[in-house]
């Protein structure tokens, strides 16, 4: 298992290194040159020209690469061209920002869309069957950014429920230690924060939630409907077991792998999808921030931004391959 | 009647076991192990064995569908194993092959003409009317009608496609069908209907046919010599009613005593085999067979016994004959 | 019924922060972007200066809705006869927010910062005195001394811009790289807390020289990228005050007895060039034709809900030196195709129209006018195709020259006409901000002179001639000023919008 | 046979409704099953004999399926109209069934241990660590060696024999009064499935449990029952005890059928076949359901369908030619 | 009793005029059955006709701005169906023609996505060794691209516009189908009858063409229908950012991105444009389903 893993871990590192070199590329093609993005339109050629050079963009392409990626083996992301930070430092709480917000949508779409496709396929072309489904397929039908200004409309403006956007009250801002304000807020035992906190999370997550929750739901059904009517359902059936049992034990288990395979993917989606809602929500997420990075041609910030976010991604199919393994007992990695 | 058609040699079948990500081989399933016999013009070869023991990849590996790891494979004098991909792909012409599966095995996508027209268009009848009249006739040949050609192979039933499947493997005139438990997947009283068919067809063609199956009564019926393998070996081959009368290695002995009698009088007591088949990934040393047989010897789980005649034209891989 | 705040639930600030001192509340400020810094000097972005605006204070300060010039850290300024020496006496008592004393030395050392900085550190002060300084020397502990090597005409004005605000030398030295996210000022705010792209957090300056001031116990600027979001917060009482408000709310917010609307003055143009060295925009006839093609109250009424005026010279009309005797070229499109076919387009043409993709408040729908335009150029017979690119992009491919005509704007930084003037429209700019390419010598001519004028009643004079031969010229159709709107809770008192975008909220009250 | 039967099926008829209407699986089928017996359902491919056990078990998917009518009755209690709480008491306990596919009735991702466990817990109310003990004392009934170590067990870590003794032992684990096998060898090979067949006979003698076993191989019945139902798309043609249906077959389905196998013991020239396919069930609408393949046929199988004669004692035949006997 | 075995009797008996049902044909009348399957093909085939004939239906043209009447931002009525814009434009009109450039973006993109996936994924699954190594590994790379990300700087570099979304839209998509089509390739290489193929003597590229492809087909059909639901969504999605169509071009997400402003004045600027967006996707998500049903091997047999 820690072979394997070792071993798995080894070949991403052919796949990171084409997506970094796909971005360095990528990001070099787009019109518009940093220095000048910088200085702003009102600079001049020799002020841009010096800018560049400071910068190290006058270099050729392998050398700003290799050093590029001399700086990733030894952890460094770069620096931003603009605030002139290490990234390291700067994208953390953006990160974490985004990561929380994918997380609970997460949970949400998970326990919601398990469940629902778990009752779906228990009570197979049942109203609540169909009411499910038709609810999932509108819910991946549904353009985010509108079921987000949908959301504050009648939650936050007219409803009164919950805030319209953000991750706290700035009023009484939080004291951040983790940047997972759920976290911090814990730990300093502020219950009254944490409620805010978890307020502020659920429109985005809600939005963010909706189309990996429907997705998840019709998985859950057809897998578990295919399980179902597998021959080892019939025997637990003919021992006499609940249906209840039946479904959450048997049935759910064997259908949870082609669902963690769309979990895997969904989270990764999530991380790096998550810029209409973060706009929305007015979230400080790491998507928002490296579309400001393109805005701003920050080569560093594209390039380690999306190098991040496709390091968790693939991280993230890793764990669920591995979970395969703790799932299933014939897959066996070695 | 003993003109030898194909000549099997010391053929192996090894299937790497692949692992880790770089895909390195960690080793291997030894699914055909040193396996040699003959077939003689006309006659039925009939294979016997347990799931798993290489009866199939023997097959294939007879018409290089799988490439052999070594060995040879004579036919009509010609070493097969030799041939270009080419001229091995015209070759099959000469050697055709029934599958299994009547489900599996025919395209779900293509009409039955379409099917059975294949084998013609590759092997260059360029003609399309005469691949039409001949394809209606290979249909009335297997007991179907021309007026099937344009349906879809869903539309039949299992013994009806296993038909398609023979009239395939004959389209090309071959001289050599190898068929892979052609039969297993029917019922009874369809089963019946095409071991007669394959009967008269040999008959009427002049077939020579490998017959794999794992049912010994069908065997019996239908082959004239029987071979017998246990994990990718032959341990045994002889004419089919000696193997019967006279079985000489404990493995067909077993074999032979657990196959159940539709008679309720015979109620023999049978001298059931221990254990389970081994797996050809890690077979036992020595004879292969020596974890289940009731006569195991010292000898038997160092050395391996080679097949060889003990009785004119009856060979058998056992130590207790090797005096 | 949006009266009740969404975050009644939600704990109030903590007494602590301010220790003891009447509560005079927390502002929340919701606007679009992030701050880029908080070091004025190294940025030209509008965010920053919002912020910064209230950390620092410069040597002279505009006035509250104005540009006219007004003591800031220095109370009294004289100029020599030349032109060439400028003389500041600089206010006494003032502390940095670090404790550090504010005095000549540490004014001579924020501009020998700036004069040692390159180009591409400190923008502003290379275009607006660049090497026109000759040097600033400390004459004794409040007097400052300005000695240049040409004169300049908007030297206070310039002064008084947000960029040259004064940080303490204590705290540039102390951070160094990192001084642009420490800011250290002698404003009525103190810097407390940053969060990128979330929220910035200034407190009040309790040792604030203006006794009385700042009202407020703290600023919050949060970020609030959406437009549509930012209002909501607003109407939820989550946020105080917002800016970027859609022209389109302006009827909503003032039907609603909670909020108010707050009309910044307009300084600014929104225009759409005309790149005079590409196909037919190269005859004056065709971009004259054009200006005649365009019905600016339409598009006004359509899209600033009428909070705009349509603008006729390059800068509006506040802006001292604006030529109110330049007529616009009128609505008429059968004038226009009279014009196209005298220039030998009787059937039009085709040409690229390049639609802003952000919103600015000269320009906050980019794309609708631009469909406007698209439209009413139709109606003459010119087929305008419009494109669009990413900002940065757009902006550089503009600047290259290569877009047929396009959308854009400015805000002008300190009222004065040579901001707009000679920033926009001299061929010294182009490959700057002279995006349409416009070179006329004469023109060139009389701004040159009339930068290195003392006399204001002759850069007057100037600066209304070149508006004339502009006109003439054609090189951009002007479409608007706009008045942006920011809208606040009604519990906002005196509250008051600045021309230049960079509000100073020291005199700001909330209600609690 | 003065006992009550363990199991009495009577007229039952199960359907499958689809869009083309429906469908009799199984029609008006009536069989008894005796305490200690072992009761052979032979039949072609799709004849009905799944269905027939799954109805027993009250397992028909459902929809498309239903049981339209008859009685299942076991010790006299009616479980047609029983509730589904009626029958998971039912299931694994009284009746215990085991099916045709060793490799997939065991769900892959628990222990043996596991399922074999919650079966026995679920039923006999026993905790655990009791359940755990039982199980081990099964698994050595059926002749798995290293039980204990079975138990923690994954299934694909067993071999197909392996898992089918598995299968058989959770099925007993309960003492159940009838076990249901439907095809449990059909997947195994010969020398395994002598194995499985021999088990089960000597667990039939050891503790007297009724068995079903439904096979299509002729030699299995042969083997191991005592009486046996033939069935033809869904109806019984014939039920007899088996040295009968060997020895004195009548229906020419049943004629049919055993001549048709090729045999160890001797060569045949040629092998008997019966014409044509097994019809779709639902597809023959009237008259005998054989009529089209039989070699006896009459116009008269055409229209009627024929009862259930008696040809003898304990002997029935669903076919005129044996009309003499009377109708059962 | 007389055992007959002439080769009359084997024929097998069965009714003769049971038609050739081609898989196909096959798959339609499970398709046909399928209720929902059905409405979204309806609804989908509405959406076609709605592009198809929209010059006939909408009653103006896209781009009729009337700035200074008094018909901006006009509530629906008998004269404007589904309302006016800010423009003063026919919303019904402008929703009608956006119906070409959804089902255009949709259905180019996906072709692009399933042109270039398969070409990379047939090659990968059936020549196998390095060769699939790389174009997996190509594969894995795209995938792991945040997608919207990647879209955004497709469009960055090639500049906003309807086209060029389409083809940010087209590569995103690509991993997908190539993914798909090679484990199609290497299970139905697999299968029985491509050996029984190989036995008959075919050569490979008749197998690839004539076996491994037509098996191939179906699931390609029913991603494709999906991801037609998501590229439009995509589409709509770019267009909020303003990288996507151009304007006056009546792109629905651009319409809603556009009117976003009008949420609580003139909600039907938003409504109708959106609610075309959930119809469109939804039909073809429906449509998608049921052909996955229908389609689908394992539901056969
Ligand atoms: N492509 C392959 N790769 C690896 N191993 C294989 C492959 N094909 C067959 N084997 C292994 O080779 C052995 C022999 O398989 P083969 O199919 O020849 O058996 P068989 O006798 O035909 O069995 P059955 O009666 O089940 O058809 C088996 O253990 C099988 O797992
Ligand atoms: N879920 C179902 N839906 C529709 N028809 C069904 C279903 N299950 C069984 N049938 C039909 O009922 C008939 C009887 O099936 P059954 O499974 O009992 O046959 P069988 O005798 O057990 O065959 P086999 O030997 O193949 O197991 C078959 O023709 C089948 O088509
Ligand atoms: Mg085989
Ligand atoms: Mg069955």
């Amino acid at each position: 298992m820690l072979s394997y893993t070792v071993k798995r871990l080894l070949s991403l590192i052919p796949v990171l290194l084409g997506l970094t070199l796909i971005v360095f590329f990528m990001i070099r093609a787009i019109p518009g040159n940093p220095a000048q993005t910088i200085l702003g339109q009102l600079a001049t050629d020799e002020a841009v020209a010096a800018l560049t050079k400071q910068l190290g963009l006058d270099q050729p392409w392998y050398t700003q690469f290799f050093h590029y990626l001399g700086g990733l083996f030894t952890g460094d992301l770069g620096e931003s061209l603009r605030t002139k930070s290490p990234i390291n430092e700067e994208i953390w709480p953006f990160l974490a920002a985004t990561a929380e917000l994918a997380f609970c949508a997460m949970i949400i779409a998970i326990v919601i869309g398990v469940n629902a496709g778990i009752i779906s396929a228990w009570f197979q072309n049942s109203w609540f069957d169909y009411v499910a489904m038709i609810l999932a397929l509108i819910g991946v039908s549904m353009p985010i950014f509108w079921l987000g200004l949908m959301e504050q409309w009648v939650f936050a403006i007219n409803l009164e429920w919950l805030p319209t956007s953000g991750r706290e009250n700035v009023r009484a801002p939080i004291e951040t230690i983790t940047n997972f304000y759920i976290l911090d807020t814990l730990i300093q035992g502020r219950m009254d924060q944490f409620w805010v906190v978890v307020k502020h999370l659920v429109m985005p997550s809600f939005a963010l939630a909706t189309i990996p929750m429907a997705i998840i739901a019709r998985i859950t059904r057809s897998t578990m409907l295919e399980v179902m009517k597998s021959d080892f359902i019939r025997t637990a059936r003919a021992k006499g077991l609940r249906m209840f049992w039946v479904v959450y034990k048997h049935s759910l288990k064997n259908a949870i792998i082609p669902v963690l395979t769309i979990i895997g993917l969904q989270t990764g989606l999530l991380l790096g999808g998550a810029i209409l809602t973060e706009t929305i929500f007015s979230w400080p997420g790491i998507g928002r921030y490296i579309y400001d990075a393109i805005n701003y041609r920050d080569y560093p910030v594209i390039q380690s931004g999306i190098l991040i976010i496709a390091v968790i991604f693939v991280t993230i199919n890793l764990i669920v391959d591995l979970l395969y393994a703790a799932i299933d007992p014939r897959i066996k990695y070695n | 009647m003993s003109e030898v058609l194909l000549k099997v040699d010391k053929l192996k079948k090894y299937f790497p076991i692949t692992g880790g990500v770089l895909g390195r081989k960690v080793g291997e399933v030894k699914a055909v192990d040193d396996v040699s016999f003959f077939v003689n013009k006309g006659e039925t070869l009939g294979l016997v064995g347990e799931s798993g023991c290489g009866k199939s990849t023997t097959g294939r590996v007879l018409m290089r569908l799988l490439e052999p790891t070594e060995g040879t494979v004579e036919f009509e004098g010609q070493d097969l194993t030799k041939l270009k991909a080419e001229d091995m792909r015209r070759m099959r012409k000469e050697i055709q092959m029934v599958f299994q599966d009547p489900f599996a095995s025919l395209n779900p996508r293509h009409t039955v003409e379409k099917i059975l027209e294949e084998p013609l268009i590759v092997h260059g009848v360029k003609d399309k009317e005469e691949r039409k009249r001949r394809v209606r006739e290979m249909l009335e040949v297997v007991g179907l009608n021309s007026y099937h050609a344009k349906r879809y192979p869903h539309q039949f039933s299992g013994g009806q496609r296993q038909r398609i499947g023979i009239a395939r493997a004959l389209m090309t005139k071959p001289k050599l069908i190898i068929a892979d438990e052609p039969v297993s997947a029917l019922d009874v009283s369809i089963q019946s209907q095409v071991l007669n068919l394959l009967e008269d067809l040999q008959k009427e063609f002049q077939l020579t046919y490998i017959f794999i199956a794992h049912d010994l009564g069908v065997v019996k019926h239908i082959s004239d010599r029987v071979g017998v393998m246990y994990l990718g070996r032959l341990v045994e081959i002889t004419e089919a009613d000696k193997l019967y009368e006279k079985p000489l290695h404990p493995y067909t002995k077993a074999l032979l005593a657990s196959i159940p009698i539709p008679d309720p009088d015979v109620q023999q007591e049978k001298e059931l085999l221990k254990g389970d088949l081994p797996s050809p990934a890690n077979p036992p040393l020595g004879c292969a067979f020596h974890t289940r047989c009731s006569a195991c010897m010292e000898v038997c789980k160092t050395t391996r016994p080679e097949l060889v005649e003990i009785e004119p034209s009856h060979f058998a891989a056992c130590h207790l004959y090797n005096k | 019924g949006c009266n009740k705040s969404a975050g009644t639930d939600e704990k109030p600030a903590d007494e602590g922060d301010t220790a003891g001192e009447t509560s005079g509340g927390q502002l929340v400020f919701g606007r679009g972007g992030d701050s880029t810094s908080l070091d004025p000097a190294v940025t030209t972005e509008g965010e920053a200066f919002k912020v910064t605006k209230n950390i620092y204070e410069t040597l002279i300060e505009f006035g509250d809705q104005d540009t006219e010039i007004h003591p800031g850290l220095a109370t009294e300024w004289d100029t020599s006869e030349d032109g060439l020496t400028h003389t500041l006496k600089l206010r006494e008592g003032v502390k940095f927010h670090d404790g550090t004393d504010f005095n000549a030395e540490a004014v001579v050392f924020n501009f020998e910062r700036w004069k040692a900085g390159n180009a591409e550190q400190f923008y502003y002060y290379n275009s607006q005195f660049g090497d026109k300084i000759d040097s600033v020397t400390a004459v004794d502990e409040y007097t400052v001394e300005f000695k240049l090597n040409t004169p300049i005409a908007p030297f206070y004005k310039n002064l008084a811009m947000s960029p040259f605000g004064i940080a303490s030398p204590a705290a540039i030295e102390e951070f160094g790289e990192d001084f642009f996210k420490n800011p250290v000022g002698t404003g009525p705010f103190k810097f407390k807390e940053w969060k990128e792209n979330d929220y910035i957090t200034i407190v009040k300056n309790e040792e604030y020289w203006q006794e009385g001031l700042p009202k407020l116990d703290e600023v919050i600027f949060r970020v609030i990228p959406e437009n549509s979001t930012r209002l909501n917060e607003l109407a939820t009482g989550a946020v105080d005050l917002i800016d970027g408000v859609n022209f389109s709310d302006k009827a909503t917010i003032d039907a609603n007895p909670d909020l108010q609307i707050f009309e910044r003055p307009s300084l600014n143009i929104g225009y759409l060039g005309l790149t005079s060295t590409r196909g037919p925009l190269k005859e004056k006839l065709v971009r004259q034709a054009l200006n005649h093609a365009v019905n600016k109250q339409e598009i006004i009424d359509a899209f600033y809900a009428g909070a705009a005026e349509p603008a006729i010279n390059p800068m509006p009309p506040v802006v001292a030196g604006y030529n109110p005797d330049v007529a616009d070229y009128e609505y008429d499109p059968e004038k226009a195709k009279e014009l196209l076919a005298e220039a030998g387009y009787p059937d039009g043409f085709e040409m690229e129209l390049w639609a802003m993709p952000v919103p600015r408040p000269y320009m906050p729908e980019g794309q609708k006018v631009a469909e406007a335009l698209q439209k009413m150029f139709e109606e003459v017979g010119v087929k305008a195709k419009i494109v669009t690119y990413e900002w940065a992009t757009y902006l550089e491919k503009a600047n290259a020259g290569e877009a047929d005509t396009f959308l854009l704007g400015w805000t002008g930084d300190n009222g004065d006409a040579d901001n707009f003037l000679y920033v926009l429209l001299d061929q010294d700019s182009i490959g700057s901000n002279n995006y349409s390419q416009y070179q006329n010598a004469e023109v060139h001519e009389l701004l040159l002179k009339a930068q290195a004028s003392s006399d204001q009643a002759e850069r007057e004079e100037l600066y209304k001639q070149a508006q004339v031969i502009i006109k003439d010229d054609a090189p951009w159709i002007p479409l608007v000023h706009s008045t942006p709107l920011l809208a606040g809770s009604a519990k906002i008192s005196n509250f008051l919008a600045h021309p230049t975008g960079s509000d100073f909220l020291a005199n700001v009250e909330i209600q609690q | 046979m003065t006992q009550a039967p363990v199991l009495d099926v009577k007229e039952l008829k199960t359907s499958f409704f689809s869009s083309d209407g429906e469908v009799p699986a199984v029609d008006n089928i009536s069989f008894s099953v005796n305490k200690g017996e072992i009761l052979g359902i032979v039949g072609e491919s799709g004849c009905g004999k799944s269905v027939t056990s799954l109805s027993i078990m009250k397992l028909i998917p459902q929809p498309p399926g239903k049981i339209v009518g008859g009685e299942i009755l076991l010790n006299g209690e009616d479980i047609v109209p029983a509730s589904e709480k009626r029958m998971r008491e039912i299931r694994g306990n009284d009746i215990a069934m085991i099916f045709q596919e060793p490799m997939t009735s065991l769900n892959p991702l628990f222990t043996i241990g596991n399922q074999l466990v919650e079966g026995i817990i679920l039923h006999k109310k026993v905790n655990k660590k009791e359940a755990f003990k039982i199980g081990v004392e099964m698994l050595k009934l059926v002749g798995l060696p290293r039980a204990e170590q079975i138990m923690k067990e994954y299934p694909h870590q067993l071999s197909g024999g392996m898992r089918q003794r598995v299968m058989i032992a959770m099925a007993l684990s309960c003492d159940p009064k009838l076990l249901i096998a439907d095809e449990p060898t059909t997947a195994l090979d010969v020398t395994i499935q002598a194995q499985i067949l021999s088990l089960m006979k000597n667990l039939n003698k050891k503790l007297d449990t009724a068995i079903i076993m439904i096979t299509h191989d002729l030699g299995v019945v042969a083997e191991v029952c005592q009486r046996v139902i033939v069935m033809y798309a869904g109806k019984v043609v014939e039920e007899a005890s088996v040295r009968d249906i060997f020895k004195n077959p009548k229906h020419p389905y049943t004629v049919g059928l055993l001549e048709s196998i090729p045999d160890v013991r001797e060569k045949k020239e040629r092998l008997y076949s019966i014409p044509g396919n097994v019809p779709k069930p639902g597809a023959i609408k009237q008259g005998c359901r054989f009529a089209a393949r039989c070699a006896n046929v009459h116009d008269r199988c055409f229209v009627e369908d024929p009862p259930l004669y008696k040809a003898a004692d304990g002997h029935h035949v669903r076919c005129f030619l044996h009309a003499a006997g009377g109708e059962n | 009793m007389e055992l007959s075995t002439n080769k009359e009797m084997q024929v097998p008996i069965e009714p003769a005029e049971e038609k050739a049902v081609s898989p196909w044909l096959e798959a339609w009348r499970s398709f046909r059955k399928n209720k929902l399957a059905v409405i979204g093909t309806f609804i989908v085939l509405f959406f076609v006709l709605l592009a198809i004939f929209a010059p006939y239906i909408a009653p103006e043209g896209i781009n009729e701005q009337k700035l200074t009447t008094s018909d901006r931002l006009q509530a629906p009525s008998s004269e404007y169906w589904f309302g006016t814009d800010d423009f003063g434009r026919d919303v019904f009109s402008r929703v009608v023609y956006g119906s070409r450039i959804s089902l255009w973006v949709g259905f180019l993109a996906v072709i692009g996505s399933i042109v270039i996936g398969c070409l990379l994924g047939i090659v990968a699954g059936y020549y196998g060794k390095w060769v699939d190594s790389v174009i997996s590994r190509f594969f894995d790379i795209l995938l792991a691209f945040p997608s919207i990300l990647l879209a955004i700087a497709i469009v960055a570099v090639l500049g906003p516009s309807l086209r060029n979304a389409l083809i940010a839209i087209a590569i995103i998509n690509i991993p997908n189908f190539g993914r798909l089509i090679r484990s199609r390739v290497l299970s139905v290489k697999q299968e029985e009858f491509i050996m029984a193929a190989k036995a008959v003597g075919m050569k490979n590229s008749r197998i690839l063409f004539h076996h491994v492809m037509p098996n191939s087909i179906a699931p390609i059909i029913v991603q494709g229908t999906l991801a037609i639901a998501t590229a439009i969504i995509e589409a709509a999605a770019l267009g909020f950012l303003g990288l996507g169509a151009e304007a006056p071009n009546p792109e629905w997400g651009k319409m809603l991105s556009d009117a976003r402003a009008f949420l609580t004045q003139a909600p039907w600027t938003l409504f109708f444009p959106g609610l075309a967006i959930v119809l469109t996707v939804l039909g073809f998500n429906l449509m998608g389903d049921g052909l996955r049903d229908a389609l689908d091997p394992r539901m056969k047999n």
